[in-house]
């Protein structure tokens, strides 16, 4: 299946972000909870996107490991002003906005593998992996 | 744009039902959140019943206004009732770190107006309008 | 004694539906589990339906029965539903540190037919006599 | 409201123990959650009281702490065999019979106060409390 590119440009692609991903999820066959866990991940990264970075986009990649796994990566890409300090950004209820902080934390904790990227005044990468 | 769609707010009896029926952006949770605090202040209603058996995800921003729609009603004397939440919700809700404090949170509209009866004393009167409104529900 | 509460398992079209309406014991869990098993080997039913929204409570043992289940009938080529988790109990198994792995749950019997009809091509029979059963649970 | 104690002799009493446990809770004004919450640790730890005690009982001690906080205090106590290692049976996985290993780490998890109390040869008695 080929990969997707969504625009994060305002609130309304937010939820484009989440329903694309769904759509993407139960296709390559995951099952219904899994669905509902990598679209809220999207909600809640492309948020981040819109609101501490202004915009940038989300690429929705489905893949095959060496071994033959399927999964299901998503990046989330962003030139915004980046994160000042990760650790602390990464910590449950840590919010500079008027969020609850478990952005970031909370889909760390819904996806098997998360990374992030980020650099003060050159932008934010965040990509995470759910495997079939 | 003011583009936030447009939920309704029923009220039936004592009690604001809240069927939610799109997949909202967050403008229009926002603009909900604000609708159902100015209906409970005009007609004293003293429960807050929202559906969202067809909201497929609750992520950490709706859930933070869930409680908050409770915690603000509480103060005006009403009790906020989440019915028919997905599993799949349920289950990723946790996982993400959240707790719908304050929040009730049942399988359909009947346990929900059974639980608000529960609650309050509501009268004949709002009594009979709900049940008619939950074997309306049931019945579509 | 064998005084284990008898929970009916009805077949419809091809799926069988398991309504519990009692607070089962771990023996009438136990049973139940050997007879879903032995009536998808008898029918040949392609699917499970297990109607749980009267169940207060799924605790460790309830939670790994269900996934039990779902494995098994998984290896006769079944696919399991659990339908009518109460959120509470969905919020309170995840704190507890279940997965329900395998084990796909909706909302009620309607969603779990139309989710089971979409797994599987049921044949049209099937698909009749389900969706007549789904209106008869609905109008009870 | 007084405290209420429960014979835990055979499988049965678990289902009996689980659902005063609800009542309890519901007449105290614990939520649903909470009730369902206190009613599955009632499940779980009862089960382990038959289960590896053989019989012992629980007690639901409904009570107001020193500044006038409602909670709800169950005990389950048994002269079983013991534990012998408290840490590897409060680990998650962790099963000397054939269950999930769950039911201590994850019954821990439901409440706010845990404490566990086991001698080999002189039986186990688990407290917990859940505030209101
Ligand atoms: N894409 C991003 N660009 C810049 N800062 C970000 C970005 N994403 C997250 N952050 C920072 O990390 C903090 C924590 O994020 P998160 O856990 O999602 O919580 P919240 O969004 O509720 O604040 C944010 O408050 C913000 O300071
Ligand atoms: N009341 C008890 N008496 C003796 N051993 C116990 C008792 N409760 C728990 N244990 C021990 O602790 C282990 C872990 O218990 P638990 O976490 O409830 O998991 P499980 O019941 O699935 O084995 C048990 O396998 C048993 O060895």
């Amino acid at each position: 299946m080929p990969s997707r590119s969504i625009v994060l440009d305002d609130e309304h692609d937010i939820v484009v972000a989440r329903n694309e991903t769904r759509r993407i999820a139960a296709a390559i066959g995951f099952g219904l909870v899994d669905q509902t866990r990598l679209s809220t991940v999207a909600s809640e990264l492309a948020r981040n996107v819109i609101k501490y970075g202004g915009r940038g986009r989300m690429i929705a990649q489905p893949f095959q490991s060496a071994a033959g796994r399927q999964g299901l990566r998503l990046i989330f890409e962003d030139d915004g002003p980046g994160i000042p300090d990760i650790a602390a950004a990464m910590r449950d209820g840590f919010s500079t906005g008027r969020g609850l902080g478990k952005g970031l934390p909370g889909t760390k904790r819904l996806v098997d593998e998360f990374e992030i990227v980020s650099t003060v005044g050159g932008g934010t990468c965040v990509t995470v992996v759910r495997w079939l | 744009m003011d583009g936030s769609q447009r939920i309704p707010i029923l009220k039936v009896g004592r009690v604001l039902i809240v069927p939610i029926q799109v997949d909202m952006d967050d403008q229009t949770v926002m603009h909900l959140q604000e609708r159902i605090l100015s209906e409970l202040e005009r007609t004293g209603a003293r429960g807050v019943l929202i559906d969202i058996s067809l909201l497929e995800m609750v992520d950490s921003f709706i859930g933070r206004v869930l409680s908050d729609i409770a915690a603000m009603a509480r103060i005006m004397d009403a009790r906020t009732v989440v019915v028919g939440m997905q599993p799949a919700v349920a289950i990723t809700l946790v996982e993400l770190g959240l707790e719908l404090r304050g929040v009730d949170t049942v399988l359909n509209v009947d346990e929900g107006i059974r639980l608000l009866r529960g609650e309050f004393g509501i009268d004949e009167d709002g009594e009979e309008e709900l049940s008619a409104f939950a074997e309306q529900i049931n019945r579509p």
